[in-house]
C-alpha cells in the first residue's frame, strides 16, 4: 500500500449515504486552517469603540469608496471576460496563425505584478511619460489621463484577464467538440452553437476565472494606490499607516463581507449542476477548428494590441530604464544577487506544492459530492484570497509571536530551555500565509478538472478490482493532473509576485525578488529595479510555460 | 577602544581589526571633540562623489567611528523605509568594519514595521533589537506603545534636543519640508515665505501638486494643526483644494512633475528635488523654504532600541555609530538628507540646518496622526 | 456443462408466474437478490427485484429500454446501493439496506462491461485491457492482453487511444478489459450492441466459450432476442423495474407468462377468439381446443391466442374468401414477413418464403401451420 | 449526372462488382460521393468511396466494425473533410478536396444521429429535441417537441437531463432531435442499437414512415441485418474503407458480389464443389448446374457454392449415410440453427423447426431445399 493509498483510503471511505466522512473532515480542516487568521480580525474589531465603528462605516466617504470598489470589481471582471474569452477561443478553436505563440504571449501578463504594470504604465502613458514625449513633437498635447477609475480598471484588466483566459482555455480544450458538431448538423450556425452549447459548458470555467479576477480587483492595493483611485484597500492601508489597526480590521471585515457576496453570486452563475460536463471523447481527432477567413487579420491585430499593451509596455519601460540608468550603486543597499530569484522560486515552489496537495481533497469533495457543506468548504478557501495581504500578515505576526512565546515558555518551563521550533519569521509561516492567500487558485483549477472526469471511469476501475484510492491514483489523478499542476503553477506565479505578506513574514535576511524591488522603490534608481523586475518576469514566465504545456 | 588615529590614510585598518582586547564599556567612550577630516576613519570613502561634494568642511565636531566601542555580536534591525537602500548600505558598511558583528536588517515600510513591533510586543516579544525608520511618527508610536527602552545619554548627547524629544528615541537624519518650483514659471521671490499665502494667491491656481498619502505630507499637516489649530488647517486645506492642487502618490513624482513643467510648484521633502536634479541635471527646478511655520517643518528619521532585546548594549553602540561623523557624512552626501550632527553640513547649495527656520515643535507629537487624517478626509484631500 | 433445454416442455399453466422446476438456477445459487429497490428522485428504477443466479450460469436479461437493467447490474456491481432489500454473493451479504452492509465494488470480484464503455481515455487500448491485471507479472500480463486483443479482433489497435477507435472497437476493448482479470461474476451490459452480425455471433460464441471454460457466472443484458435465447441458460424479462418472468429460454419463448413477455420475444400477433364447445372461434376460423395449450377457459369467454409469424401462412385469394388483407411487407432476406389485418381487426404476421411476393392490399387467406400448442391469455 | 444503370442486366458474372440494373439509386440523384478518401494518422478510414443516393431513398450501410461507416457519415455531414474526392448535394459541391470547397455543416441541411448520441448535457430531453427548431414559433415548437417525444415513447421523460436517462432513452432523444428540424438528408448512425427488439421494430417502421412522408433522403448505418434489408431501398456493404457492393436488398442478399458480401448478410456456408459436366460435385452430393446461378465455370474447376441455413435441411441418419455431423446447436425461438461439418471439411448451417431437436455429434444427411438459384464464387 503506497502512501497515497494510506492517505486516501480512510478519507474517501463512504458511509452508506454516499458521503465520505474522512474527506469531509479533511476538507473542513483545510477550510478552517485557511480561515483561522480571520480570528485576529475579529479580535481587533472587538477593540473598536462601537460608536466610532459605526461612524466610520456610515460616513459618506465609506459609502463612496464602497461604490468605487464595487464599480472597479465589476468593470475589471467584465472587461477581463471580454478579453479573456475571445482570446481563449481564438487560441483554442480557430486557425489563428501562430497559435502557440499567441497562447503563451497572451497568458504572460499574469507574470507581471500589477503594481509593476501600473508603475510602468504611468511611466509610459502618464503626463510627461515616454508616450507623451513621443507624441508631443507630433502636436498631440494631451492623452487621456492614466489616473483614476478608467486607468485603474484598464491596468487591472490587462494584468488579470489571463485568469479568465487560462480557465476558459482549459474548459474549451476539454469540451466535447461533438456537441458542437451535433448543434451544427441541426442547422445551428457556428455563432449560435457557440452561444447555446459551448458557452453554457464553458460557464463554470469562465466564472471560476472571473471570480479570481473579481477578488483580485477587490483586494489589490498597489494598482489603485499608484493610479490614485480610492478603494477599500487603499483606505485600509491608510488606516494601517496611521496605526489604526483596529479600524483597518473593521474595514477588512467589511471587505470580506463584500467577498462573501461575490462568492455567493459566483456560485449561482457558475456552478450549475449541468455545467463543466465533458464528454467521453474530448477533441476527437476530427478537425473542428473554426476558420477565421477574413477575420484573420482583425484577430491577429486584437492579439497584438493586447500583447503590446500588457507586455511590450512594461518590458519596454524596464529595458529602457536598464540602458538609461546611470551607475549609482551607492544608493543601493545590496547588489542584486541571483540568490534572490532562487529564494523567490523556492518559496513559491513550496507554496505551489502545498496548495496542490491541499486543494485536491477540497476540490474533490466539492466536485464529487455536491452538497452545501462541500460548497461551503470550497468557498471558504476563497476568503483568504480577498484578505488584504497586510491584514493577513499582521494576523499571522500576532499568531506567530504568540505561538513562539507560548511554546517557548512552555518548553523553558519543562526542559529549561527553548526547544520550540522556530515558526515566526520562518519559512513555514510565510508559506502558510501564501497558502491562505492563493489556495483558491489551486482549488478552482483542480475542482473543474475533477468534474471533467466521468464518474463511470472510476467505477470501471473499481469493478476491475481497484480500491477507491487505487482508482483515484490510476484514473482520477492522471486525468486531473493537468488541472492540479496548472493550479499549482498559478499559485507559483502569484506567490512570486506577492508583496505585503512577504514583507511582514519573511525570515529576516531572506531576500526575495519582490522584497528587493520594494527596497529599491524609493531609490529612484529605476535601472536597478529593472534587473530584478525582469528576472521576476522571466522566472514566472517559465512557469507559465509549464501551465500551458499541461494542456496537451 | 579603537584608536586607529592614523585615519585619512587609505590603508587604515578597520577599527575592529586592531582589537586590543580591552572591551569598551560605556564609561570609556570619549567625549565628542573636533576632528580634522583626515583624522576621521577613511572619510573619502564614506563621502559621496560628484560636483555637489566639492566644498566639504575640513573639520567636524562630534565623535568619530574610530573612537566608538567595537561592535561585537548580532543585531536585528527593523528598517522602515531606508531611502532606497542607502540606510541598508550604511549598515553593511558598519558590519564590514568589524570582524564579529552581524547586522540583519528587515525592511518594510515604517508604519508597517511599527505596527508589527506593536503586535509582536502585544503577543509576546519582538525579534527586533533596533527599530530605525524614516519618519518620526512611526518611531514615536512604538515608543508610546511602551515597546522601547531608554537610550543612554552618551549616545544622544551630540544631537540637538529637537531631534530627540524623549529619551526613548533619537533622530538620525533630517528632512525638511520645502517648495520645489519650476524656474521657468516662478522666480525665487515669487514663492511666499508663509505657507498660508498659497491658498490665496491666484498664481498657484492649477499649478500646485501634493502627495497627501505620503507620511511626510501628513506630518506637515499634523504640524500645521498643532501650530495653527484645527480650523486654520482646515481652511488651508480647503483653500488649496480650491486652487485645484493636483494629487500625486509620492513627492518624487511631484518633484519630477515640477521639473518637467507639468506643475509650477509643489510641496515636498527637500531631497526629492535633489534626486530629480541628479537624474536630470539641467531641469529648471529649485527649492524654496517657508519660514517658521509648518511648511518649514524639519522631520527626521529616527531610531530606538526595542524592548525585550538581549543586546541592549550592542544596540546602543550601534545607534551611536549611526550618529558618528562618518555615518552622518555618508547619509548626508549620498541621500541629500540633513545630517543632524550640527557640524556636518548638508550637501551642495542647500541651506544649513540652522539657516532654516523650522517651527518650534516637539516632533514626537507628530505621531498624533488620527485627527490629521480625519481632517484630511473631511476636507476630501484623502 | 451440458444444458438439457427440453426437459418438461408440457405441464405449466400458461399464466402462472410461480417459480417452477424449470425456472430455477442451473447450479448452486451464487448470487441472490432479495427484494431490491433502487429509486431515483424522479422514479423507481428497480422495484422489489428478487433473483437467484446459479454457479456458472448465464442469465440474459431482456426488457424494454429504461426498465432498469443497467441499474440492476450497477446494484450487483456495487456502484449503486439498494434503498431496500439485500444482495448476497456466495451466501455472504454484499449489500443490505437494512443493516447498511456495503461491500465495495473492488472486493466483490465482479466484472462489468459498461453500456457506454467507460474506457480510460488516457490509456491505450492495450493499457485499458491490462488495467485489471495489476498483480500479474509483466510477461503474463502482456501475454494476456495480447490474447484478449486477439480475441476481440483488435490486435492491430492495441496502441490506439479510445478517441481513435470506432464505436464497435471501443465496445470490444471494454469487453476485453472486463474479461481480462477473470472475474467470478461477469456483468455484461449490452456488450455487443455496436457490432455487426458476424462479429456479434462469433463474439458471443467466444464469450460463451470463455464462460463455460472458466465457470464464470454471468448476467448479460441484451436487446437482441436471438442473442438472449441462444446464449442463455436462463432468460429474465424485466419491465418497469420488476422481473416479469425468468426461466429457460425455450420456456420463456414457448410458454410466456404474460402478453408482455410474449410480445417481447419477437414479433407476435394475438387472435381474439371465443371459447365454443371444443373450439375457439377466431377471425381465421375455428381452432381446435387441443391445438391450444391448457385451454381451461369457459364457454363464451373471450381469449387472446398468441400466434407468431412462423405459425401462420398466407395465401392470396379472392376478396370473398379472404381472412384479411396485407397491410405491410417486410423483406428479411430468406423470407418476407407480411402484416395482415383480419376482418375483425386483429393484426397478425405471416412468415413467407422470399419467393412468395404479394402486394400490400392483397386479400389473403391465412392458415394456421403451427406444429406446437398455441399459448393463450385471458382477455383483459 | 445520370448513370444508366439498367443497361445490360444479363451478362454480368456473379463475381462482378460492376453496377447493374438493380443497383442504381431509386430516384433522382441527390447526394453524390466521388472518389472520397479520408485518412487518419494511423490508417485510412475511407478509401476511394463513390456512392450516389437518390431522392427520397433510404440507403442502409452495413459493414464490419471499424470499416469506415461513421467516417463516411461524418464526411457527408461536413464534420470531416475529404483528403481527396468530392461530395455533391443536389449537384452543388459541398466538399471538394481539389479546390478546397467546404460548405459548413449547418448550411448543408443534413441531420445526423450520432452513434454515441452527443446529447447536450445541460439541456433536458425536451430542450435537446427542440434545439434545432430555433426559427419555429414557440407554440409550434412545443407541439413538435411533444409529438417527437411521443413518437420515441419518451413523453414522460421530457424534463429529464441526459444524465438521468438510460442508454436506450438517450438514443431515442438523439433520434428525435435529428428528426425534429425535418432535414433534407438524414444520416443515421446505428440509431436503434440500444433498443429492445419490439421498440426497434416499431421505431424503424416509424422512421421509415416519416422518411416516406417527408421525402427525406437517408443513409442509415446499421449492423442489424434484418433492419438493413427490411428498411432499405438499397443496401451498401462496406469493408476496409471501400464500398464493396450496393444494390437493392434482395439483390444483395441473393446475388452477393463476393464471398465477403455474402458472408456479411446472415449466417453463410460455402460448399466447395467441382464442376463436372452438368453438375457440381459437393460433399452433399451432386447439384444440377441449373440450380446454380450463371454457372460458367469450366469443367474440373473448383467453385464455392453459397448455401444459407434455410437452403438446407438436416435429417438424422446413420453414420454410413450421413453427409456430416452436427457440431453445434443454437436455439432461436421458433427454430434451431445447427452447424454441420461435412466429411470434406465444409461448414454449413441448417435451419430446423424448433421441434426438431438433435444432439451435437449426431450424424445427419443434409438436403438442399433451396427454391432459388444458388450463388457461386470461384475458389480463391
Ligand atoms: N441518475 C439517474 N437519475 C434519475 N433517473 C435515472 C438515473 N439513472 C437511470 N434513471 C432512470 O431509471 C430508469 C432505469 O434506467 P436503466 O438505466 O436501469 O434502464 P435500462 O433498463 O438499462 O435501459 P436501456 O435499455 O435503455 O439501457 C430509467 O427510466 C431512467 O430514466
Ligand atoms: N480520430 C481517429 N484517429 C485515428 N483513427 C481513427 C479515428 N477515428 C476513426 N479511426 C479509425 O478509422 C476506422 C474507421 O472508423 P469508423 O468510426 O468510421 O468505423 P465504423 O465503420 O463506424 O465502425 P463501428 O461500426 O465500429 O462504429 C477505424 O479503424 C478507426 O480505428
Ligand atoms: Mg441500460
Ligand atoms: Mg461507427
Amino acid at each position: 500500500m503506497s502512501v497515497v493509498d494510506r492517505l486516501v483510503d480512510p478519507l474517501d471511505r463512504e458511509e452508506t449515504d454516499g458521503r465520505p466522512v474522512g474527506l469531509a473532515l479533511l476538507s473542513a480542516a483545510i477550510a478552517a486552517a485557511v480561515l483561522s487568521p480571520l480570528a485576529w480580525i475579529v479580535v481587533r474589531v472587538l477593540q473598536v469603540d462601537t460608536d466610532y465603528a459605526l461612524s466610520i462605516l456610515a460616513r459618506p466617504a465609506t459609502v463612496e469608496i464602497l461604490l468605487t470598489s464595487l464599480g472597479l470589481v465589476a468593470a475589471v471582471t467584465g472587461f477581463s471576460i471580454l478579453l479573456g474569452v475571445p482570446l481563449a477561443f481564438l487560441t483554442v478553436r480557430t486557425d489563428l496563425p501562430f497559435r502557440r505563440f499567441w497562447t503563451v504571449a497572451v497568458a504572460l501578463p499574469l507574470v507581471v505584478p500589477s503594481y509593476l504594470g501600473a508603475f510602468t504604465f504611468i511611466m509610459a502613458f502618464g503626463p510627461s511619460g515616454e508616450l507623451a514625449d513621443v507624441l508631443a513633437p507630433l502636436g498631440i498635447a494631451s492623452i487621456p489621463s492614466i489616473y483614476g477609475f478608467p486607468g485603474t480598471a484598464l491596468v487591472l484588466t490587462l494584468y488579470t484577464y489571463p485568469y479568465v483566459f487560462i480557465t476558459t482555455r482549459a474548459s474549451l480544450l476539454s469540451f466535447d467538440q461533438q456537441l458542437v458538431e451535433a448543434a451544427r448538423t441541426l442547422g445551428i450556425s457556428r455563432w449560435a452553437a457557440f452561444k447555446r452549447v459551448t458557452l453554457p459548458q464553458l460557464l463554470p470555467g469562465i466564472t471560476s476565472g472571473a471570480l479570481l479576477v473579481a477578488l483580485y480587483a477587490l483586494s489589490d492595493f498597489g494598482t489603485p494606490a499608484l493610479l490614485r483611485l480610492d478603494v477599500f484597500t487603499r483606505v485600509i492601508m491608510v488606516e494601517f499607516n496611521t496605526f489604526g489597526r483596529e479600524t483597518a480590521a473593521l474595514l477588512s471585515l467589511q471587505l470580506l463581507a463584500i467577498t462573501a457576496v461575490i462568492l455567493a453570486i459566483e456560485s449561482r452563475v457558475g456552478d450549475s449542476t449541468q455545467g463543466a460536463y465533458v464528454g467521453a471523447s474530448p477533441n476527437q481527432g476530427s478537425d473542428t477548428t473554426v476558420s477565421l477567413g477574413a477575420w484573420k487579420l482583425p484577430a491577429l491585430l486584437f492579439c497584438a494590441v493586447v500583447v503590446a499593451l500588457c507586455l511590450v509596455v512594461p518590458i519596454g519601460v524596464l529595458v529602457l530604464w536598464l540602458v538609461r540608468s546611470p551607475e549609482t550603486a551607492a544608493r543601493i543597499g545590496t547588489e542584486f544577487q541571483w540568490g534572490f530569484a532562487l529564494n523567490s522560486t523556492k518559496v513559491s515552489l513550496a507554496t505551489a506544492l502545498v496548495c496542490a496537495v491541499a486543494a485536491v481533497p477540497v476540490a474533490y469533495f466539492a466536485a464529487r459530492h455536491r452538497s452545501r457543506l462541500a460548497e461551503l468548504f470550497d468557498r471558504a478557501t476563497y476568503v483568504g484570497y480577498a484578505m488584504p495581504g497586510i491584514v493577513l500578515g499582521l494576523a499571522l505576526v500576532f499568531f506567530g509571536v504568540w505561538y513562539q512565546s507560548a511554546a517557548g515558555g512552555l518548553s523553558t518551563d519543562l526542559f529549561g530551555a527553548d526547544y520550540s521550533p522556530q515558526l515566526y519569521q520562518a519559512l513555514p509561516l510565510l508559506i502558510f500565509a501564501y497558502v491562505v492567500r492563493f489556495l483558491p487558485q489551486s482549488v478552482g483549477a483542480t475542482r473543474s478538472s475533477v468534474r471533467r472526469v466521468d464518474r463511470s471511469l472510476t467505477e470501471a476501475a473499481r469493478t476491475l478490482g481497484r480500491t477507491r484510492s487505487a482508482a483515484f491514483r490510476r484514473i482520477t489523478l492522471p486525468l486531473i493532473a493537468p488541472g492540479v499542476i496548472g493550479g499549482a503553477a498559478l499559485v507559483f506565479l502569484t506567490t512570486m509576485k506577492e508583496l505585503p505578506a512577504t514583507l511582514l513574514l519573511h525570515p529576516t535576511g531572506f531576500e526575495t525578488l519582490v522584497t528587493y524591488i520594494w527596497g529599491l522603490r524609493e531609490s529612484a534608481n529605476y535601472g536597478a529595479v529593472a534587473v530584478p523586475a525582469l528576472a521576476l518576469i522571466v522566472v514566472s514566465g517559465l512557469s507559465m510555460v509549464v501551465i500551458l504545456s499541461q494542456e496537451d | 577602544g579603537s584608536d586607529g588615529s592614523g585615519g585619512g590614510g587609505t590603508a587604515t585598518p578597520a577599527p575592529g581589526s586592531t582589537d586590543d582586547g580591552t572591551a569598551t564599556s560605556a564609561g570609556t567612550v570619549p567625549e565628542p571633540r573636533t576632528y580634522a577630516a583626515d583624522e576621521l576613519y577613511n572619510i573619502e570613502e564614506w563621502r559621496g562623489s560628484g560636483p555637489l561634494i566639492e566644498n566639504r568642511p575640513d573639520e567636524y565636531t562630534g565623535i568619530s567611528m574610530l573612537d566608538l566601542p567595537d561592535l561585537r555580536g548580532e543585531l536585528t534591525v527593523y528598517l522602515g523605509g531606508g531611502e532606497g537602500g542607502l540606510y541598508e548600505n550604511l549598515m553593511w558598511r558598519i558590519q564590514n568594519t568589524y570582524r564579529d558583528f552581524t547586522v540583519t536588517p528587515r525592511k518594510a515600510s515604517s508604519s508597517q514595521l511599527a505596527n508589527t513591533i506593536i503586535e509582536e510586543a502585544t503577543a509576546g516579544s519582538s525579534p527586533a533589537d533596533v527599530f530605525w525608520a524614516i519618519d518620526a511618527g512611526s518611531i514615536g508610536i512604538v515608543a508610546e506603545n511602551d515597546a522601547t527602552v531608554e537610550l543612554p545619554e552618551r549616545v544622544v548627547r551630540s544631537i540637538p534636543d529637537t531631534f530627540h524629544p524623549t529619551d526613548q528615541w533619537v533622530g538620525t537624519m533630517g528632512r525638511a519640508r520645502s517648495v520645489p518650483y519650476n524656474t521657468d514659471e516662478f522666480s525665487a521671490e515669487d514663492i511666499p515665505n508663509d505657507i498660508s499665502a498659497f491658498p490665496d494667491d491666484d498664481r498657484f491656481g492649477d499649478a500646485m501638486g501634493w502627495a497627501p498619502t505620503y507620511g511626510a505630507f501628513q506630518s506637515f499637516v499634523t504640524a500645521m494643526r498643532l501650530l495653527e489649530g484645527e480650523d486654520a488647517t482646515r481652511q488651508w486645506l480647503e483653500g488649496m483644494q480650491e486652487q485645484n492642487t493636483g494629487t500625486y502618490d509620492n513627492e518624487l513624482v511631484v518633484a519630477n512633475q515640477v521639473a518637467s513643467g507639468e506643475l509650477g510648484a509643489g510641496f515636498g521633502n527637500h531631497y526629492y528635488s535633489r534626486l530629480v536634479r541628479e537624474e536630470r541635471p539641467d531641469a529648471p527646478l529649485e527649492l524654496a523654504f517657508t519660514q517658521g511655520d509648518a511648511g518649514a517643518l524639519i522631520n527626521c528619521s529616527g531610531t530606538e532600541i526595542v524592548k525585550g532585546t538581549d543586546n541592549e548594549e550592542l544596540a546602543a553602540d550601534f545607534i551611536h555609530h549611526l550618529l558618528s561623523i562618518e555615518a552622518q557624512e555618508f547619509l548626508g552626501t549620498r541621500g541629500y538628507e540633513y545630517p543632524l550632527l550640527p557640524s556636518v553640513p548638508p550637501v551642495g547649495d542647500l541651506p544649513r540646518i540652522d539657516e532654516l527656520n523650522p517651527p518650534d515643535l516637539n516632533l514626537a507629537k507628530l505621531s498624533d496622526l488620527e485627527p490629521t487624517l480625519r481632517l484630511l478626509r473631511e476636507t476630501g484631500v484623502l | 456443462m451440458s444444458r438439457d433445454i427440453h426437459r418438461n416442455p408440457a405441464a405449466t399453466p400458461a399464466t402462472s408466474t410461480a417459480p417452477d422446476a424449470t425456472d430455477g438456477p442451473v447450479g448452486e445459487p451464487v448470487l441472490e437478490l432479495d427484494g431490491v429497490v433502487r429509486s431515483y428522485a424522479s422514479e423507481t428504477a428497480v422495484e422489489e427485484l428478487s433473483l437467484t443466479v446459479g454457479d456458472g450460469e448465464v442469465l440474459t436479461l431482456l426488457g424494454p429500454s429504461g426498465c432498469g437493467k443497467t441499474t440492476t447490474l450497477r446494484l450487483v456491481g456495487g456502484l449503486e446501493h439498494p434503498d431496500a432489500g439485500s444482495i448476497e454473493l456466495r451466501e455472504t451479504p454484499i449489500a443490505d439496506a437494512d443493516n447498511g452492509t456495503v461491500v465495495p465494488p473492488e472486493e466483490r470480484g465482479i466484472g462489468l462491461v459498461f453500456q457506454d464503455f467507460a474506457l480510460f481515455p488516457h490509456m491505450t487500448a492495450a493499457e485499458n485491457v491490462g488495467f485489471g491485471l495489476d498483480d500479474w507479472d509483466e510477461a503474463d500480463r502482456r501475454e494476456r492482453v495480447a490474447d484478449l486483443l486477439e480475441l476481440v479482433d483488435l490486435a492491430d489497435h492495441g496502441e490506439d487511444y479510445p478517441g481513435e477507435l470506432s464505436g464497435g472497437q471501443k465496445q470490444r476493448v471494454a469487453l476485453a478489459r472486463s474479461l481480462a482479470p477473470e472475474p467470478d461474476v461477469l456483468l455484461l451490459d449490452e456488450p455487443l450492441s455496436n457490432l455487426d452480425v458476424s462479429l456479434r455471433v462469433s463474439m458471443r460464441e467466444e464469450i460463451r466459450r470463455i464462460i463455460d471454460e472458466t465457470g464464470v457466472t454471468a448476467i448479460w443484458v441484451t436487446h437482441d432476442q436471438e442473442e438472449a435465447l441462444s446464449v442463455a441458460d436462463r432468460v429474465g424479462i424485466m419491465n418497469d423495474g420488476r422481473l416479469r418472468q425468468v426461466g429457460r429460454p425455450e420456456r420463456i419463448f414457448e410458454r410466456p407468462a404474460s402478453r408482455f413477455v410474449a410480445s417481447f420475444l419477437g414479433r407476435t400477433g394475438f387472435l381474439s377468439g371465443e371459447r365454443q364447445a371444443d373450439t375457439v372461434a377466431t377471425d381465421l376460423g375455428r381452432i381446435d381446443a387441443d391445438r391450444i395449450a391448457d385451454l381451461d377457459a369457459v364457454q363464451g369467454e373471450t381469449v387472446d391466442v398468441l400466434v407468431r409469424p412462423d405459425d401462420l401462412r398466407a395465401t392470396p385469394t379472392t376478396e370473398g374468401e379472404a381472412h384479411g388483407r396485407i397491410t405491410s411487407r417486410q423483406y428479411q432476406g430468406p423470407s418476407f414477413v407480411y402484416r395482415v389485418e383480419t376482418a375483425g381487426g386483429d393484426t397478425v404476421h405471416c412468415l413467407q418464403n422470399h419467393t412468395e411476393v404479394f402486394d400490400v392490399g392483397q386479400p389473403v387467406a391465412v392458415d394456421l401451420v403451427a406444429d406446437h400448442p398455441l399459448q393463450w391469455f385471458p382477455r383483459d
